[in-house]
């Protein structure tokens, strides 16, 4: 592979690979960022998967080429009400939150295979016929360079990822539902004595982070795998866990961390592909992509500050 | 097996023409549209055919979560008194190996492994044998004149498709390179996908995959490609089952053909034997091309009649025993 | 007289403990009204409730006469009350604007408007002197200006009625003037303030009334021209205080600590003690006078191993402990009440025994050969809490359910049950009631009578003056005097804080002498 | 109510709870929950061998949980507690067969191989920790991952090019044919003993050791620990290593005891990311991790009967346990709940 060939092999990958685990992660900024661990995210994928898989075989034929687009939006608001769970525990309930969210995750497999099996008989769904498909950008994709590796067959869910990434960082830094959001993470008691309902802040970042990791899932199921089974998620969601935190609890920060994973899952299939290097274990190949993230980590991150109140229950009145 | 097994045992004494079959699945599940699937079909049939129903004394299966699992379903099995018991997958050579010692009076045989055991029969396929075929079919159709080949973790059965594949496209043309990946996982289908685009963009025009889960990976990069653009020449192979739903791109279908392991077709013939008390314990059974073990699925026309003809030649000529299918990768 | 606030026979329980027991307290318009209590009084729990943060038992408010029902702060801003609390109330990561703003954004399409809001808060800081910078961040800004915020964000929200819980108990004596200064300004304006402070000539200085509580309940309130402090603490304590700490002459022998031209930087870099020297002998107490920043607390974290030392030389017991670990620096001699005692101080979540012992938990009779004794442990955790009357449920009790001056009682009872040949004691006092502070006043002249160096950091110009046998006053990272408390005041401290040398002041003093001859 | 009670209250009631939930479920999609319980039941307790099975299933969860749980007293999470695991599981079956030595020192070696195999494989994220302060999450799920394919290509490597390490020696088996006969021919091994001392170990380690003292104080409050004057660094490091040792031994359950082997693992086994639900079942105290470790094994291992006995999909136990995990999370609801309850008897 020549070098801009294996550019427009990676920079398209990267993105690809990338987009299910940017909503994830920004599903999780918002959750941590009002203080509550969503280590759930897996479990609220799986949920995103299923529900997009099903929705979209079942409807196929009523909503045609929209429907992988509808089901993304019924995934998201399935997801977004299986979060629900987490945020009254956590929440109201005053759950420690990692024990919570062990059980989202659990339940969240548990509860698709468990309707797989009902619905269709078998562990794993029929394959879906009405895909996300990749489009050319008109005019953009002509751009010497740029274009072929930018806007020459997207995925409209990366575009719609990185949107995301974008109108999340406005909505946290800019708006006031934002700051409400991070002062409730940072000190929830400063936060109330200001008049701000703490339980509703938490309660709609989790069911954000719900709905975000649900439209995750089902781009991940829709543009990878096609159906659903036990193993269409796998580790995804906690992979989303890491860019979250590589990220700093940032949501351009959370995008770039799960850009950068991609980016090493690229960069290790076309290097396995390059001649001069094929003599080298496959195992480097395989284990690359998780080095390089912990070879980053360490050369120029550092250390990542948590919100202050990440994981603590807010009841009135203690101190 | 609640305290139905004292009784079972009972009844079970006084009914010796009775005979009853059941298989342990690995990971996979009796519906995994691989070997666990087609296995479980071949105890069906079998079943159907001899007035047998599913339950204790007929047929049954019982699905393993993980490693851990094997021998205790085995052994639950053996309680229930099956007279033969499958186990499917390598995997399961060590338990199989373990219970066969401690129940002597029980048959089983063991799919994809070896386990040498008087009670136990051995079942091998020659994979290496229809993925020749896929690859003699393969190297034919190629325009590109550059193939790919997706496994997917490094273990002896996967290298032995690849073994067989490699051989078959150079048994066509010699000068036609297949691009070989493993990517480490059977249930990474973000890799498999990767890798064939990787693949395809290269100017890879056929892959052939034989990474379960992994493979759906790059299944869903080829009909991308076939959707984007109608007369896109891109194919895949499948694996295990015919995987032609899998290829289905609205009216077109990017699968090219699939590479059958018939578990079913061994299945039903070690319990026939067995039924007749011809039992081949300790003995290993390989089927290949000549025995009906492995075969190219139908290709519904992906493949025209004329490259059709030149397949069954040389698949002729493997069941003569003139062509040595090689069973290792170099 | 009109009332703007009257909190009429308040109980407020937690459990069955009456934290506020049918206490009675009426703020009239245009007024100062100081609260005053022991630790633990209750002050506290009754301006939360007025705040509405708690729901009370019994009792009512009523606001310019009319009953109310604070359920909530939410209702006590609509009621225009504010409150500034013990501990801030501030979201360290925001900027000063931000944390004004909270819960009451201005929009402009949904988005925050930042620059107006800025600007608002701009003009109230000026209207009212407050100086505080709208885009700094929290965690940037000194506690002073911290302060400050607060105070803003109850004027932000139009409040007329003022708490301030402790506002002073952390401010250097410059910061506390200014605020004074404010609180002056406010009640000119027609605001009324409820001001709980420990320091009775702050009292005495600007309340127009008082309210003393003790244990929960109402003792009376007098009005302040008509008392002294004296009888305050009589009142508040039930018995005699005294406030001139009583000791003899000191006699100093061998010097314990010598710092030799000390160079340290803070966490971003930059030099906070910049080449200086110091010398502590047995047998003294040696106060270090300065305004908050200049090195401080620097200096102390180097001493006591917890900060890279840049250049220099620090001897304790002629052991040059200069750059060693924690542990061997504590071995050569040094004992260390820390400014912050929830940072360094005690792992709150460990129980008061595990606390008394975290110093020495590692030799015997402790543990041995690696294990444990925790018998030993708890004997030794029950005497601290005897000697120092550190009240508590128990060795097993966690220390984070303790109060504040109590667990500075467990700080002070283990560092100085070890007897250190050299005792930092930096802020001992901060936040604590007129009795407590005595008590720990004692324990350090104590100490000094045996024998042993004692090293006292204090912002309280009092405290340094009635303490020290000698005090050494700190600018910009140097030492510039070092001065007998006999033979200066305050006025001398406070300008060579400030950085000018004892020399510039007696020009000025003979300036100021010829001037009036003229 | 006494506070003891209540504690062992909660707990139960989740359980209740979970299977009351997870009765309603089975109703709904048609199954029948009773013989559905029963066969749970069978499944765990039914005869000598299920018991032998259960009690080989909760050894591995036991070690899993205790791994997770120590490194959780210290301040650290450990989700990397699958691939130290998997590093103990492969140097355990490796030494296992790769020597020939007599049995009181192989089967020690073996296993104190893979408790240095795990160690090692948690000494990495602690040392990032401890140094550059990178986050242990992120750094011990990459581990994971790393574990899964290293271990693969070790198993290629050390068996010439096979899917599996050869069998190990006798000489390191924790099989015993006194359990197993006691059993009724079930794996049951002598690893359960190995987990029941390791709970000793933390225990010990945590509530009479200096090191323990030292460990659980960085936990609560580094800055309060290193004005202490411990290591914070040092002790990081430790907790990291001494939770892995404790995972490195789980794998040896597996590869000395389950299996007498290593095959080729296809994903993660699981273990590990249960470990974390166990020890938080547990409350990340020893003796609350048996309790914990074995309700995860025994529901585990008691759910392959649902299928056969009763015709109910393995799943449903799946979302049984996930809803016990759940219930247990809302402990403090529970626990207001009874005491309301206790108040209203005290009224009256
Ligand atoms: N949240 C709470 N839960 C239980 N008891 C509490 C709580 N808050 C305060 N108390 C009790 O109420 C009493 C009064 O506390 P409060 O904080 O009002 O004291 P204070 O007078 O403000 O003391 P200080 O001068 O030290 O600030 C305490 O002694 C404590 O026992
Ligand atoms: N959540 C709580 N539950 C029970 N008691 C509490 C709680 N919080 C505080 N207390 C009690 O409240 C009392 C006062 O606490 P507080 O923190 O106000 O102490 P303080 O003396 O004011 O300390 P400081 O000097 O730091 O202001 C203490 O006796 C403490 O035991
Ligand atoms: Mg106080
Ligand atoms: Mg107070």
């Amino acid at each position: 592979m020549s070098f801009l060939e294996a550019l427009y092999f990676i920079v398209p990958t990267t993105i690809a690979y990338a987009a299910p685990l940017i909503l994830t992660a920004i599903g999780g900024v918002f959750s941590e960022r009002s203080g509550v661990v969503n280590i759930g995210l897996e479990g609220l994928m799986v949920m995103g998967a299923f529900i997009g898989i099903v929705f979209n075989l079942a409807y196929a034929d009523v909503f045609g080429g929209w429907t992988p687009w509808i089901a993304l939006l019924v995934a998201m608001f399935v997801s977004a009400l299986f979060s629900v769970m987490h945020a009254v525990a956590s929440v109201s309930f005053r759950a420690d939150q990692v024990v919570s969210g062990v059980a989202i995750n659990m339940l969240g497999i548990a509860i698709a295979l468990f309707s797989v099996k009902m619905m269709f008989g078998k562990g794993q769904t029929d394959f879906i016929q009405k895909k996300i498909p990749r489009v050319n950008i008109p005019i953009l994709q002509d751009i010497p360079v740029i274009g072929p590796m930018f806007f020459k067959s997207v995925y409209g869910t990366s575009v719609l990822a990185i949107l995301v990434a974008i109108i999340a960082w406005f909505v946290i830094y800019k708006t006031p539902f934002g700051l409400r959001l991070r002062s409730v993470g940072e000190h929830p008691m400063a936060a109330d004595t200001m008049g701000i309902n703490v339980t509703k802040i938490r309660y709609t970042a989790v069911i954000i982070s719900g709905g975000l990791a649900g439209i995750g899932g089902a781009i991940y199921s829709q543009t990878m795998t096609g159906d659903f089974g036990h193993a269409t998620i796998n580790g995804q969601g906690f992979m989303a866990l890491a860019a979250m935190i590589f990220g700093k609890w940032h949501p351009i920060g959370a995008m770039g961390a799960a850009l950068f994973f991609g980016f090493a899952q690229a960069l290790a299939i076309s290097a396995g592909s390059i001649s001069f290097i094929e003599n080298v274990p496959t195992v480097y190949f395989y284990i690359l992509p998780y080095v390089l993230t912990i070879l980053a980590l360490a050369g120029f991150i550092g250390k990542a500050n948590a919100p202050k109140a990440n994981g603590v229950p807010y009841i009135k009145g203690s101190r | 097996a609640c305290g139905t097994d004292k009784e079972k045992t009972t009844s079970k004494g006084g009914n010796e023409s009775e005979f009853s079959l059941a298989m342990v699945t690995d990971v996979g599940g009796i519906d995994d549209k691989s070997f666990n699937q087609s296995a479980w079909k071949g105890i069906q049939d079998f079943g159907k055919d001899n007035g047998l129903s599913e339950g204790d004394g007929g047929y049954a299966y019982l699905q393993s979560k993980g490693e851990a699992d094997y021998t205790s379903n085995l052994n639950a099995l053996t309680r229930r008194n099956f007279d033969l018991v499958f186990g499917v997958g390598f995997l399961m050579e060590e338990a199989i190996n373990t219970i066969a010692e401690q129940k002597p009076e029980t048959n089983y045989a063991i799919i994809d492994g070896v386990v040498e055991q008087p009670n136990v029969a051995s079942i091998l396929f020659k994979e290496q044998e229809g993925a020749y075929l896929a690859g003699v079919a393969a190297a034919l159709m190629t325009k590109s004149n550059k193939i790919g080949f997706v496994g997917g973790m490094e273990i002896p059965v996967i290298e032995r498709f690849e073994a067989g594949f490699v051989a078959g496209v150079a048994a066509v043309n010699p000068d036609i390179k297949v691009d070989v990946k493993y990517t480490g996982a059977f249930d990474k289908a973000e890799l498999g996908k990767a890798e064939a685009g990787r693949m395809y963009s290269s100017g890879v025009d056929i892959i052939f995959h034989a990474a379960g889960g992994t493979g759906n990976g790059v299944f869903t990069e080829a009909k991308e490609r076939k959707a984007a653009d109608k007369d896109a020449y891109v194919w895949v192979i499948g694996v295990d089952s015919d995987q032609y739903d899998e290829g289905q791109v609205g009216d077109d279908n990017i699968t090219m053909t699939s590479m059958l392991k018939r578990v079913d077709v061994a299945v039903q013939d070690i319990a026939k034997l067995a039924k007749e008390g011809k039992f081949p314990g300790g003995e290993t059974k390989v089927y290949g091309l000549q025995d009906n073990g492995v075969k190219l699925a139908d290709s519904r026309g992906a493949i025209p009649d004329d490259v059709m003809k030149q397949v069954e030649e040389y698949a002729k000529k493997i069941a003569d025993g003139e062509i040595k299918v090689p069973e290792f990768a170099k | 007289m009109e009332h703007v606030i009257e909190m009429l026979n308040i109980t407020k329980q937690f459990g069955n403990f009456r934290a506020n027991d049918n206490i009675t307290l009426q703020l009239r318009k245009g007024e100062i009204h100081a609260l005053l209590g022991e630790n633990g009084a209750g002050k506290t729990t009754l301006m939360n409730v007025l705040f509405g943060l708690y729901q009370p038992e019994k009792g009512e408010i009523r606001v310019n006469g009319k009953k109310v029902n604070v359920t909530s702060p939410n209702v006590a801003n609509d009621l225009g009350i504010g409150m500034v609390h013990q501990h801030f109330m501030l979201v360290e990561n925001l900027t000063v604007t931000e944390n004004i703003i909270l819960g009451n954004e201005p929009k402009k399409m949904g988005v925050v408007n930042i620059k107006d809001a800025a600007k608002k808060v701009a003009e109230i800081s000026n209207t009212y002197g407050l100086n505080v910078d709208p885009y700094a961040k929290i965690e940037d800004i000194s506690v002073g200006m911290q302060q400050r915020v607060e105070i803003l964000k109850t004027l932000y929200r139009g409040a007329n009625i003022l708490i301030f819980d402790e506002p002073t108990a952390s401010l250097t004596p410059q910061e506390i003037q200014e605020l004074i200064g404010i609180m002056k300004k406010l009640i000119t304006e027609g605001k009324s303030i409820i001001l709980i402070t420990h320091k009775l000539q702050e009292i005495m200085d600007v309340s127009d009334r008082v309210t003393v509580i003790r244990k929960g309940q109402g003792i009376g309130t007098v009005i302040t021209s008509e008392t002294n402090p004296e009888e305050l603490a009589t009142l508040m304590v039930g018995r005699q205080v005294t406030f001139k700490t009583e000791k003899g002459p000191s006699n100093p022998t061998e010097e314990v600590l010598h710092i030799e031209n000390l160079v340290v930087v803070d966490y971003r870099g930059v030099e906070k003690v910049k080449g200086l020297n110091l010398s502590v002998r047995k047998g003294e107490i040696v106060g270090l006078a300065g305004i908050d920043g200049n090195g401080q607390s620097e200096l102390i974290e180097a001493i006591a191993g917890l900060r890279k030392v840049k250049s220099g030389k620090i001897t304790i017991n002629t052991t040059d402990i200069t750059g060693l670990k924690p542990r061997k620096i504590t071995e050569a001699g040094l004992g260390h009440i820390p400014q912050d005692r929830h940072k360094h101080g005690l792992v709150l979540d460990f129980s008061v025994g595990y606390n008394a012992a975290l110093q020495e938990y590692y030799h015997a009779p402790y543990s041995k050969n690696g294990l444990m004794d925790y018998d030993v442990i708890s004997e030794k955790a029950a005497k601290i809490i005897e000697e120092y009357d550190v009240r508590t449920q128990g060795v097993h009790e966690l220390s984070r359910a303790l109060s504040g001056g109590n667990q500075q009682k467990l700080i002070i009872g283990r560092e100085v049950s070890r007897d250190p040949d050299l005792l930092i004691a930096a802020l001992p006092t901060r936040g604590l009631d007129v009795g407590a502070i005595e008590f720990i006043h004692k324990r350090l002249i104590e100490q000094r009578d045996k024998g042993k160096a004692v090293f006292l950091i204090s912002f309280e110009l009092d405290e340094v003056m009635n303490v020290s046998d000698r005090i050494a006053v700190i600018h910009d990272g140097q030492i510039v005097d070092t001065v007998i408390p006999s033979e200066t005041d305050e006025q001398e401290l406070g300008l060579l804080m400030a950085g000018h040398s004892r020399e510039e002041r007696e020009q000025q003093v003979m300036k100021e002498g010829a001037d009036r001859d003229v | 109510m006494s506070n003891r009670l209540i504690k062992i209250l909660v707990p139960a009631i989740s359980i209740i709870l979970g299977l009351l939930v997870g009765a309603i479920v089975m109703l709904f999609s048609g199954y029948d929950p009773i013989a559905g319980y029963i066969a749970l039941w069978n499944g765990i307790f039914g005869d000598s061998y299920a018991i032998g099975e259960t009690i080989r299933q909760i050894s591995p969860y036991i070690l899993a949980g205790l791994a997770v749980a120590f490194a959780f007293r210290t301040g650290l999470f450990n989700i990397g507690v699958e691939g130290q695991l998997m590093v103990g599981w492969f140097a355990s079956a490796y030494v296992g067969s790769a020597f020939t030595l007599p049995m009181y020192i192989h089967l020690p070696f073996a296993l104190l191989a893979a408790a240095a195999a795990g160690a090692l494989w948690g000494l990495i994220p602690g040392i990032l920790k401890a140094t550059l302060r990178v986050h242990e999450v992120i750094v011990t799920i990459m581990m994971n991952y790393i574990a899964l394919h290293v271990v693969n290509a070790l198993i290629k490597t050390v068996s010439g090019g096979s899917y599996k390490t050869e069998r190990i020696q006798p000489t390191a088996s924790l099989r015993s044919e006194f359990l197993s006969n006691l059993t009724d021919y079930s794996t049951l091994h002598y690893g359960i003993f190995v987990a029941l001392a390791m709970v000793v170990v933390m225990w010990f380690i945590l509530e009479k050791t200096k090191t323990g003292f030292e460990l659980k104080s960085v936990g609560f409050n580094e800055n309060a620990s290193q004005y202490a004057g411990m290591s914070v660094k040092k002790n990081i490091i430790l907790s990291m290593l001494i939770s892995g040792a404790f995972a490195g031994l789980g794998g040896a359950m597996e590869g000395l005891g389950t299996f007498g082997s290593m095959t080729n693992q296809g994903g993660f086994t699981g273990i590990g990311f249960d470990g974390i639900a166990v020890a938080l079942l547990g409350a990340n105290a020893p003796l609350g991790i048996i309790f914990g470790a074995s309700l995860f094994g025994s529901l585990k291992y008691g759910a392959n009967n649902m299928p056969n006995a009763a015709g109910i999909p393995l799943e449903i136990v799946s979302i049984v346990i996930a809803l016990i995990i759940f219930f247990v999370a809302c402990g403090y609801i529970i626990r207001v709940g009874l005491q309301r309850l206790n108040k209203k008897k005290e009224a009256k």
